[in-house]
């Protein structure tokens, strides 16, 4: 996406995000009541599964891209001042970005032994 | 009823240099009356206070005001039932001129921006376009509106962004002749619409409808103009 | 005050209602310089609240012509309609209600999507025959949906507005020419003068002289008067009509597509009784007509209410999915002004101060005329179109859907004559450096200080006196006793005094000088009215009830001047048809 | 003649009295904004729960602790409201409930639901 998302663009992708993050919520408080609580190797297990992997790349993917564009629209409502809202901008990409790596770093290094 | 209070926001640029409240007390408050009879009599007591006004029945969109701090038409504000005292100020964001006036400039600079008028590329038939009523039936909900602002300055995104978001009342304008099966504009309709601020910073918060005097429901009609964005994309 | 600005236009339009927007739409797009001046919003003007619809024989319901809607008009009229200015309205009406359409008009349609038409008030086929279903709606916003449609236009066509700018005088050299107006912005409260080479007067009427009517607050006549004060004089201002169906004792218009689409009138008996006013027509027979009927039924004791002084309108019977189709408008404004619910309860209603009949005389170009030894001669460089115009195509009765036809029809003509007026004038003539005084001057007499009456008073007293002697039914006692009364207002008119003598915004200063206006309009109308003796259309005496073509088959015209009439005759040739002589009207 | 700027405009935020409609929508955003500012704080949780069985246990201590159990109380009413909300949102963008009775009554069903959920899962969650 780039950084000037267009209005149809940035609204409809947090809009299939947002789906997504509803079904995969359901999912997880799902699991989240009716699993058994599990310790370190049961939960490494786990997420080393392949479609469990791509279900939470999918949501942080989604959760990210829902998470700028929700925060862009509050910045562009409530920071008048170009300059600032432009710097807030950034920041919160280079956070979102960050993110992104590291969330993706940590879904592949259930992998690795 | 007997009586009743008000209290009045009352700005005056020769002689004012903010906006003050006054208080107003009206005998005799006949049953059914309006809230613009109530502020024409208040104008006999003391001639200064000053709002626009004119049909009296809803049609004209002269007297759009916050009323007990949400907007509507004075002349067709029930007093009965508004809570006590009544406090009135402008509609909210625009400038104030006077008193209750505000200069509606910026309002109106949107609703022309959104090119609100039929465009038809054809030659024109000698008599007129045909339109079933199902066709014509799209309109309803659209056509109506009166410009009183009511919505636009009862936005919040408007409140933020008013240089740049058309607001509600431009956008159901936009919306009544995207889907005039007479248009033939919609491709250049919609594309004026894109971008982050003229349409996209509706949130669907709904004041808009909440506060339309003639029960629009200008989200609905962005809903519209969204649809066809979308349609138009694929 | 400040020195005024100046500025200059080729043309001045003054108000910006359905016939100023129209002539204004003419003019731009003939690239002609064109101003609109409007002491409100456009889309705020009068226009905006008709209802029912604009008259054209398109014969999409019923088969039609136009000389079938000629021969209503002049029939309507009762014969006082000038049969020239007729043939051209009903001639032209059809094309201008498919511009209309072209331009966006969102009008109700039927189903093989051909305009939607109703039949309205006075229409008939075949000369008197059958009703005719000659009315174009937009379910019962026709007004809005023209008034917004030519706004929208000439947005597109980039007419240039004075919004909220009120015109104090019109200007004029001594040769006669009218070179534009003097105007007050009402924000900064600073006059402007505007010169311009044409200027047209569009005010609309001045529905305000009554105290129950059916207009809005700004109806108050600022062209009528403006053109009294330029030495002008007004034509037939005793005919004023009352709407049959006002919502009783409050105002608001039910259109008379109320009527139209099947709803009628019941008295306290619940008798259907147009019937016996008018057997062939019924609820649907002139306005005047059922105006009397509603008056009389109440006068003799067989009005519905506590009082006894309202009729019913019965509208339940047409069902809730009928009133929403067709009269949307009518149900909110029943249920929010009476709290009742028309789908079910039947409507109060009474006949109600609606529309000036009478005007500013003027040729069928929009030219403004005025009488010289010999006949008439037009005004240079002055135009009036709709109500404020005599044209005459009402007569001493309009018939329901002509007003937003009038508009359209004489907009355009109006327009297109000025097009030709610039070609031939091309450069604005020199204006007298003392023209700006009397206007200026007009101004300047409300900023006197000191107590004295207070302008809602005297126009409060003004209205309730034309109600009460210049109503639906008049003597020559009440009219001379009116005329006294009136005059006796006008001169306590001297004693009126403002509070506010701020200059942004000052309302106040606005309606004192709509009060100056509504004052000279009240003593045209009640002057013009003390002075005929028959019964005409509107203009009903229960002393005189029948018309007398062989002394008053001619129009009425009042100058200021020493409250002088004078009189001209009808004109009764057509241009290209037989003439419709005058005869018996019944309905 | 005073210039725009100088012109006075009103907007007292708590002198407009804002519909139900409004403040779903206002906390919606508020909800939004908390879960954006406890993403760093979930992924590094993630992450080190991936890391090492002693990590693992140190995540698990800390969410145990007080301060951030409180937090997550808070993050637990924006999750609610959120996803609550935002279904509502979705179907509004749908065409579902768009009319004005409708979307007020829908507006109250979240809060409620909301409201409910909460308690219910608190007092789950302390029990």
């Amino acid at each position: 996406m780039t950084f000037r998302a267009q209005g149809l663009r940035a609204w409809l992708l947090q809009r299939l995000s947002a789906a997504y993050l509803a079904l995969f919520t359901i999912l997880a408080v799902g699991w989240l009541l009716f699993g058994e609580p599990v310790d370190y190797a049961a939960w490494r297990q786990l997420l080393g599964t392949p479609w469990i992997s791509v279900l939470m790349a999918l949501f942080f993917m989604a959760l990210f891209f829902h998470a700028w564009v929700g925060i862009r629209d509050v910045l562009m409502d409530y920071v008048p001042h170009l300059k600032l809202r432009l710097f807030l901008l950034i920041a919160v990409a280079v956070l979102l970005l960050a993110l992104a790596i590291w969330s993706a770093l940590t879904l592949v290094s259930v992998y690795r032994p | 009823m007997a009586s009743m209070r008000f209290r009045i926001y009352r700005y005056n640029p020769e002689t004012d240099t903010g906006p003050r409240m006054q208080d107003f007390v009206l005998e005799d408050v006949q049953p059914g009356m309006m809230l613009r009879d109530a502020l024409l009599r208040l104008k006999e007591q003391d001639e200064t206070l000053t709002f626009r006004h004119s049909c009296g029945e809803g049609v004209c969109g002269s007297d759009a005001m916050n009323i007990n701090g949400t907007n509507g038409l004075a002349c067709i504000t029930p007093l009965a039932g508004l809570k006590e005292p009544v406090e009135i100020r402008p509609v909210p964001k625009l400038p104030v001129i006077r008193d209750l006036v505000v200069d509606m400039d910026e309002f109106y600079h949107h609703y022309r921006s959104v090119k609100p008028y039929l465009i038809v590329h054809d030659p024109e038939p000698e008599v007129e376009f045909l339109q079933s009523p199902q066709e014509r039936e799209k309109l309803d909900g659209l056509y109506e509106c009166i410009l009183c602002g009511c919505c636009t300055t009862f936005c919040p995104s408007f409140w933020w962004n008013p240089g740049k978001f058309r607001g509600p009342a431009a956008l159901l304008q936009a919306c009544r002749f995207l889907v005039d099966s007479r248009d033939q504009a919609t491709a250049e309709r919609l594309e004026d619409l894109e971008g982050p601020y003229r349409l996209f910073r509706c949130h669907t918060i709904m004041n808009c409808v909440n506060v339309c005097p003639k029960g629009l429901n200008p989200t609905a009609a962005i809903n519209t103009i969204k649809r066809l964005m979308v349609k138009d994309m694929i | 005050m400040n020195k005024p600005e100046y500025r200059r236009f080729d043309t001045l339009v003054i108000g910006a209602g359905g016939g100023g927007l129209r002539a204004a739409l003419q003019l731009a797009r003939a690239e002609a310089n064109v101003a609109v001046v409007s002491k409100v919003f456009p889309t705020r003007s009068h226009t905006v609240a008709a209802q029912g619809g604009i008259n054209a024989a398109l014969g999409n319901v019923r088969p039609d012509n136009w000389h079938w809607h000629m021969y209503d008009t002049v029939k309507g009229s009762d014969y006082l309609g000038d049969q020239d200015a007729i043939e051209y309205m009903c001639r032209s009406a059809a094309h201008l209600v498919y511009e209309l359409e072209h331009a966006g008009v969102p009008f109700s349609r039927l189903e093989n999507g051909k305009i939607y038409q109703r039949p309205f008030g006075g229409q008939s086929m075949n000369f008197g025959g059958e009703q005719a279903a000659r009315t174009c709606a937009a379910a019962d916003r026709t007004g809005h949906a023209m008034l917004h449609t030519l706004y929208q236009q000439n947005i597109r066509a980039k007419t240039h507005f004075f919004d909220e700018y009120f015109a104090i005088d019109l200007l004029r050299d001594e040769e006669g020419f009218i070179l534009g107006a003097v105007v007050l912005d009402i924000e900064t409260g600073e006059p402007l003068v505007i010169e311009a080479k044409t200027t047209l007067i569009a005010t609309g009427g001045a529905g305000q002289l009554f105290r129950t009517n059916t207009n809005a607050h700004i109806n108050t006549g600022d062209g009528l008067a403006m053109a009294l004060r330029a030495g002008l004089p007004l034509q037939d201002m005793e005919f004023f009509q009352f709407h049959p169906t006002g919502i009783a004792g409050k105002g608001m218009l039910i259109t008379e597509g109320a009527r139209g689409e099947g709803g009628y009138l019941v008295n306290k008996d619940g008798e259907r009784f147009m019937e016996r006013y008018a057997p062939h027509a019924k609820d649907l027979a002139s306005r005047d007509v059922v105006s009397r009927a509603i008056a009389t039924e109440v006068r003799e004791g067989r009005g519905c209410g506590p009082n006894g002084d309202y009729v019913l309108l019965k509208l339940d019977h047409l069902g809730e999915e009928v009133l929403k189709k067709r009269l949307p408008g009518i149900l909110d404004l029943i249920r929010t002004f009476l709290h009742i619910d028309p789908a079910k309860e039947p409507v109060p209603v009474f006949p109600t101060a609606h529309y000036t009949m009478g005007g500013i005389p003027t040729n069928r170009h929009g030219q403004v005329v005025a009488p010289v030894e010999q006949g008439e001669e037009v005004i240079p460089g002055l135009y009036a179109a709709g109500e404020c115009a005599c044209v005459s195509v009402h007569g001493a009765n309009r018939l329901g859907g002509n007003s937003l036809l009038d508009i359209v029809v004489f907009g355009r003509a109006a327009g297109n004559h000025i097009i030709e007026y610039l070609r031939e004038n091309r450069y604005h003539r020199p204006l007298p450096p003392d023209a700006v005084d009397r206007p200026l001057a007009r101004l300047a007499r409300w900023d006197r200080k000191g107590e004295g009456e207070s302008v809602a008073g005297l126009r409060a007293e003004l209205q309730a006196t034309m109600e009460e002697y210049c109503g639906v039914f008049r003597t020559q006692s009440v009219l001379d006793e009116g005329v006294a009364k009136i005059l006796e207002l006008e001169r306590r008119l001297d004693d009126v005094r403002l509070q506010d003598h701020s200059r942004i915004f000052n309302t106040a200063r606005i309606e004192a000088l709509e009060l100056e206006n509504l004052v000279a309009l009240a003593v045209a109308t009640v002057v013009s009215a003390q002075a005929r003796t028959e019964s005409r259309g509107a203009h009903s005496r229960i002393d005189y009830p029948e018309r007398d073509d062989v002394h008053w088959l001619k129009h009425t015209l009042f100058f200021r001047e020493d409250r002088r009439l004078e009189y001209k005759p009808v004109t009764l040739k057509p241009l290209s048809v037989e003439s419709f002589p005058p005869k018996e009207r019944v309905y | 003649m005073p210039t725009q700027s100088a012109r006075p405009r009103f907007l007292q935020l708590l002198q407009i009295r804002q519909p139900i409609t409004a403040i779903v929508s206002i906390t919606h955003r508020i909800s939004g904004v908390l879960l954006f500012l406890a993403l760093p704080f979930a992924v590094a949780a993630l992450h080190l729960s991936l890391r090492s069985e002693g990590d693992f246990l140190r995540v698990q201590a800390w969410l145990a602790a007080w301060p951030v159990r409180l937090i997550g109380v808070l993050l637990l009413w924006a999750i609610l409201h959120h996803f609550l909300a935002g279904i509502r949102f979705l179907l509004l963008d749908l065409d579902i409930g768009l009319s004005l009775k409708a979307a007020r009554a829908s507006a109250w069903a979240v809060l409620v639901a909301v409201g409910l959920l909460f308690v219910l899962l608190l007092i789950g969650a302390l029990a």
